[in-house]
């Protein structure tokens, strides 16, 4: 379903209550929001999915639409599909219906506003048709009272309850309303998280201990969330001047020993490219989260995109073997987040955990996560300095040696942002480089050989192979599914660590594919250029790369695999 | 051994035994050895500080002292030094760089760590030139000058340093020069013992690109009047004798930058505008308790 | 058509066809009308001005007025709007940005386009938040204060912009608030008419993500003396009333920035440490000179 | 030949002096300089090589070495191969030889110091030895005493000739020395520039009209080049307060309609990435120059490295079609200087080119070279402007539209870094994103289309081909020329723009090759990765990859190119 009006209708909270309560009465959902340009008011639309099975992402037709009026409506006009059948559910005196409204669509007037004013709550009718709502989708009452006394607290909660209940039992009178959801009785206390919570939540649980970043959409209420818990926890987090900052402070932070993270997006990721050479050359963990928004330059901040690949991949200058990960679900948001800390730790390496705003920006209702933080919090191995000696993190004997300052007599080092020895000391002499250089990049060879970084789904032994990184990710787990419903086997590939690469993994799983088609966000075909240079791949290779601004829509890459759409899609990019 | 003998450290104790890339009679070489002398008589042990910095000739310091260091990159020794020093306050951290990178690239830093009051040593070598590039303008060459970049004379009033490290927050705002290595110790004693953000801008001339600085010496005046805790009052005297005046300017008690932390919540949390998270860490919290 | 007739132009000529996708109440809506009246009452025409921004609420400006507009990166206004200066001195250019893209992420390029002198006006809508990333903590935001990124209150004093803008250097320095469009008109236009670096600070207060800075409104004071020359005497009076003290503080008159250009070539140019591209460059003139 | 001796001692004046006087006789060279850490003092030495045809690297072996003292030599020594009779000449009185001299070298030692003494020049003897050096090589004293007029001014030339004559005057009477070289009568005033200056030289020629810059090894000589020479041309230069400064004033400089300029090198570069996005975005002209050095990070600033390739390609977030060329030769770095400011101007998109330190160094004698700037050196193209309506630079009917402000009534355009409709109003629309996204990413098709940019040399029919970019460009040219004179054939092909791709152009080149060697200085084989990535490749390729720090010598590269060296070398990257 999705809920749309111009802001300060409350479609926001309405969406949160929605699955807030589906989440309390055993459901899985997903629910996704839309902004316009402007910072309050503006149109706003969310959209929510709740069923008896997680989702990634929404279906391409909609059974049900809210509407609280019609203005900047056509801006989702191209999101709003309807099914056969779907409802319109609409206030009743907003006047004609616009002529973007498909025919099939059953259309019901309701009257929001009357009834809001008749218990006095006027402009703002989102708690009565909360209540309706709960009752035509068969959400209980209990859990949808206990969620709004969680949001309003015992003081606030009366008036609202009253709202609740005018638009529940007026749905309840008009009687034909009753489509109820599979209610799934579960003792589960599921979560509901968003990607960027999710992330927040793995570095609490890693034990981050430091946070420093710079305020952008869509990744700040990262730090929004940190900076409700970080402190309590003993953290300390900072909001930098800028993203320079916020990436140095981090490596000073991690230098001293503790698990530091900042996070930010494009323009910010941009900005910290030079940092981001200095945490590998000086060999200090870091964690940098990059929750991407559609570019170039400032782009679109609200909407979501893949275009940031290249850039977590080849962006500082020189030769800067760096890890990046991605999440392809909230699910993977959380736990990437904490490998990505012991990662950064284990190999003394800047991680890039690259998420994006479908990911950071959905709330998803999940089942609980077990996370596990690494034992050894603190990046300083004491134990593995013997007094006198010092270990710098450049040695290749040191493979476990203090990464930072320990505080201990004898274990002196200098982090170097030149060339030198495996002692720290400059030394711009060919040999040292050489040497150096083939210790930073070999030094990942372990990880590039882990196995389990590649997710498969669907059919092992399909001729057709549909691959993808990132929230597209769910899409093709999905789509996959889709296609079989269809009868056409596909075999579905995730990526979850995009450098240092795995081609012989991706070899393995690839063997009796025919024909590889690359789904992605990316105008530039990103992740189909970056396959192509570090993959052995099958002869033929299809790019579905389009831009981003939409994700992707499972039917939208089904219809991509029959051969007729791939070939005019591909053909750009081939 | 016992700790008598421990603090008995002498000053080139603190040296480290990597040669200095200077020229010989490099301004720096002062700075070396007062912060050496400065260390001694704080009888600082090598792991209680961290020296950070940025790139530049003066920046090279980390490497010659013992102890921990970090050498930067170019602009960025404070946000590093501010990292460090929120999660080890234990610790004092000094952070040396030239005048490039603390009011050229890295003005912005500058600025935001005096205004924060964080707890760290500025220590900034100032020889009005871009030295390791090799005689370029900087922020403080004075008007007219020529240089590697303005072979037709600097047209951009020099900056003053201690003027903005007033406006901007400092609380410990000095001036010295390296060659006379004992004074400057002392006010870097007095520096890395403040705290909050203390500046000591010292005149480190450069032998090699700004030959005419050897000058300096005879030009400047010593300020020997008390710190005053008056903004204005400091500014005013920090800009006596055209910039040349050394000193202790102004010196303030105000609390020092901890960052967002538990220690400094005095305002209740405010209502989450979404419960997911408090939810899932609460039930987390509940869950390792009954572990 | 004549001149007259064209130069009759309305305030609301000024305005483009866009509509602003700012809240109702949000203060900058009096910083456009502040615009539109101060272009009228100068009389300017469209192509002779050029507004350059940031990004944020207030960055937004240049796509509602009328004229050339540069919306930039995030910080990065005042770089855009230098280079642009000191090829095409003839127009006048107007920086429209908020504290944080002034102070917080260009800083550094506020301190030194002031160092320099640099001729633009320089106008920042201060709502002492991070509005357009909806309610985190700015370099204005009062010490204490919950935003989104200080759920536990901030710990960081705000800065004290127009102190930084004078002891960096700026020409023109004034205060003044969105609710008064037409004293902040007549101030914008005096600071246009500047020559050199004018900045003027206004509060432009956030409806929707500080709503108690409506009652600034009744705090801010009006100070009506002329500007002083005297650089400590207009910090005085800057500071006066808790930085809530309305108007235009100091101004002085300062060979503007031209970067390194054949104009302000007094010295000699000193022999080049390389003969070659000298050599070449003369080969080609003669041939040139030839043809 | 190589001069070598500590800091102070005059040697990169020796140099200079030596290579000026060889052009000035007609000769054709190549120097090149090595310095240590040191600021001031510290290891130094120039290496020289002159001859009858043009040349672009050091040769395997070098014919003559001048040590002033032995301080630090050992630094050199991998750089010290001497040919067999190679004569070593060194002050007499410096002790024992080192122990890493070849015993092969003739050993010459000469009393540069008594010489020194005798006219009073005590510790300072490179003028003397200049005098000798002339009279070995045969370099005659008419130009040689113009080179010193035109170096120390009428003035101080009389002490410099005195000093001069001695050393000749010995070197003459010592009898037996007298290795001539070649002395080529010609016209041609032959020009004496390193890549830098060849760098400031194109753009004064193509009518740069602004530069901003901020200063950095190697990339500096380019800004205090334009410094002495812009502003007397009307141009206006500017020393920015950091990199993200130096980018954006010249944004501003050229949305005003001048063609502007920033210079950087690899620290940098990776700070403007956030501002080459906003050029793109708001199809803003723009050259920025990146002469490499070591990296990752602060690296090694005075030495060679080939590893900004992906940042160049890649760097800033989102999709970023911008253009990337890469000079291989001194003569290249000018001509692809005014073609970088064509490009920009008539695509309206940053330009990227791609230097690096053995190119932006040496010093080269080369023949003088036509450089045609565009005849519109303002970008404003008014004419193009009807009065009254906005053409703006986004809008696909504009192709000539004016790309910056023209100052006439009813041009009125704002330049943009959200996604933006034709007319540059913000819009977060797909619709508008996905037909921006394209047009800015097929507008460089034309530039893609264009032939000439593949160089090739030797042998068009070989089965091996040895590919590479920038300074190993002409280690290639000398490379194939090495192995064709001993019997080897092999296709050499020279990449000149690096982005967009050429595919098709090089499938064409490679037509024959079985096996394709590819040539570069990065430890990570980015140029290898890069074309994999969008090039169709021979089944057979070899990285020969190896880090900078040293440029490759021709003989290093044709050992490779027999079967059992490239295997070994190659199998990291394979
Ligand atoms: C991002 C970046 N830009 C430029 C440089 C080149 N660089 C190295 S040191 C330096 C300036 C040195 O001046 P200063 O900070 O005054 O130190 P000094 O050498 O004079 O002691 C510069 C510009 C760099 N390393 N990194
Ligand atoms: C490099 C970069 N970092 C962060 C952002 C996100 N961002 C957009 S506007 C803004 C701050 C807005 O605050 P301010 O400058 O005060 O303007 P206001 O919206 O309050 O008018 C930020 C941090 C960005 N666009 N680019
Ligand atoms: S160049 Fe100047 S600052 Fe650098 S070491 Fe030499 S004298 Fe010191
Ligand atoms: S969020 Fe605040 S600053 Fe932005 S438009 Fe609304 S009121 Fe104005
Ligand atoms: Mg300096
Ligand atoms: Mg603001």
């Amino acid at each position: 379903m999705a809920v749309f009006g111009s802001g300060g209708r409350g479609v926001m909270l309405l969406g949160d209550l929605l699955i807030e309560t589906a989440a309390a009465c055993g459901l899985y959902g997903l629910l996704t929001r839309t902004y316009g340009p402007e910072v309050r008011g503006g149109e706003s639309a969310c959209f929510l999915r709740l069923g008896s099975r997680p989702f990634e992402m929404m279906p391409d037709a909609l059974d049900l639409v809210v509407a609280f009026d019609w203005s900047n409506g056509e801006h989702f006009q191209q999101e709003l599909q309807f099914k056969p059948n779907g409802w319109l559910i609409y206030e009743e005196t907003v006047g004609d219906l616009p002529h973007w409204i498909p025919p099939e669509a059953v259309r019901c007037p309701v009257p929001w506003k009357r009834l809001a004013d008749e218990i006095g709550f006027g402009a703002r009718p989102n708690l009565v048709v909360f209540g309706a709502l709960c009752r035509l989708l068969g959400l209980e009452d209990e859990p949808a009272r206990a969620v709004m006394t969680a949001r309003f607290g015992e003081r606030d909660v009366e008036l609202a309850l009253r709202a609740f209940e005018h638009g529940a039992a007026w749905a309840q009178q008009a009687g034909k309303w009753g489509r109820r959801l599979p209610a799934v009785a579960t003792d589960v206390r599921r979560w509901v998280l968003t990607g960027n919570e999710a992330i927040a939540l793995g570095a609490l649980q890693a034990g981050c201990g430091f946070f420093s970043g710079y305020p952008i959409t869509p990744a700040t209420d990262i730090m929004e969330a940190l900076s409700r818990h970080l402190p309590e926890r003993g953290g300390v987090l900072v909001q930098a001047e800028d993203e320079l900052a916020a990436i140095n402070m981090a490596i000073g932070a991690s230098f001293a020993g503790k698990r530091a993270m900042t996070a930010t997006s494009g323009p910010g990721f941009s900005l910290m490219a030079e940092g981001l050479g200095l945490a590998l050359m000086a060999e200090v963990p870091l964690v940098v989260v990059d929750v991407q928004r559609v570019g170039p330059s400032t782009g679109i901040a609200t909407k979501t995109e893949q275009a940031d690949l290249w850039a977590a991949v080849a962006s500082s200058h020189g030769d800067n073997p760096r890890v990046v990960l991605a999440p392809s679900s909230v699910r993977g948001c959380a736990e990437l987040t904490v490998r990505a800390f012991d990662i950064a730790g284990a190999y003394r390496v800047p991680v890039v955990l690259l998420s994006d705003q479908f990911l950071g920006g959905r709330v998803e209702i999940l089942d609980p996560i077990p996370l596990e933080g690494m034992d050894r919090c603190e990046q300083t191995a004491d134990e593995h300095m013997e007094a006198g000696r010092r270990v710098h993190p450049s040695d290749p004997g040191g493979a476990d040696a203090p990464t930072a300052l320990s505080g201990r007599p004898g274990g002196d080092c200098v982090a170097e942002s030149l060339e030198h020895d495996s002692s720290g000391r400059p030394d711009s002499s060919f040999r040292t480089h050489q040497f150096q250089a083939r210790r930073r990049r070999e030094k990942l060879q372990a990880l590039a050989g882990e196995e389990g970084w590649i997710e498969c789904c669907g059919d092992a032994s399909a001729s057709v192979a549909l691959i993808a990184w990132g929230s597209t990710g769910g899409v093709v787990r999905e789509a996959v599914r889709a296609a079989e419903a269809q009868g056409t086997k596909v075999k579905g590939i995730i990526l979850h660590l995009l450098f240092p690469a795995q081609p012989e993994q991706l070899e393995r799983i690839l063997q009796g594919a025919e024909v590889l088609y690359v789904a992605e966000l990316s105008s530039m075909a990103q992740f189909f250029y970056y396959l192509r240079a570090f993959y052995r791949l099958p002869s033929r290779v299809v790019s579905l790369a389009r831009p981003g601004g939409i994700p992707y829509r499972a039917g939208e890459l089904v219809e991509a695999l029959t051969a007729t759409g791939a070939a005019i899609r591909g053909a750009q990019h081939e | 051994m016992n700790k008598r003998i421990v603090s008995a450290r002498q000053a080139k104790d603190y040296l480290s035994t990597l040669k200095p890339i200077w020229c010989p009679g490099c301004g720096d070489f002062g700075v070396l050895n007062a912060l050496t002398m400065a260390f001694a008589r704080l009888a600082l042990k090598p792991e209680q500080y961290v020296i950070v910095s940025g790139i530049g000739c003066s920046s090279r310091m980390p490497g010659y002292l013992q102890g921990y260091g970090f050498h930067g990159i170019h602009g960025r020794a404070l946000p590093v030094a501010t990292g460090l020093k929120l999660v080890r306050s234990d610790l004092d951290v000094i952070v040396t760089i030239g005048d490039g990178d603390a009011y050229g690239i890295g003005g912005n830093h500058f600025l935001h760590a005096a205004r924060r009051n964080v707890d760290v040593t500025c220590v900034v070598m100032d020889n009005r030139i871009y030295a390791m590039t090799k005689g370029q303008l900087s922020p403080t060459t004075p008007l007219g000058d020529v240089t590697a970049t303005t072979q037709g004379g600097s047209v951009e009033p020099p900056l003053r340093p201690l003027l903005l490290a007033l406006a901007a927050g400092a609380t410990f705002v000095a001036r010295a020069c390296s060659w006379e290595p004992k004074r400057l110790a002392t006010l870097l004693a007095q520096g890395i013992r403040h705290r909050g953000f203390a500046v000591i801008e010292v005149l480190s001339p450069c032998v090699t690109f700004r030959p005419e600085d050897r000058t300096l010496r005879e030009r400047v005046v010593w300020h020997d009047r008390e710190p005053t805790h008056d903004l204005l009052e400091a500014m005013q005297a920090a800009l006596e004798g055209d910039g040349l005046t050394l000193g202790l300017f102004y010196q303030v008690g105000r609390p020092v930058f901890c960052g967002e932390s538990e220690v400094h919540r005095e305002v209740p949390m405010p209502k989450s505008p979404r419960r997911g998270l408090d939810a899932v860490l609460a039930a987390l919290g509940e869950s390792a308790a009954q572990d």
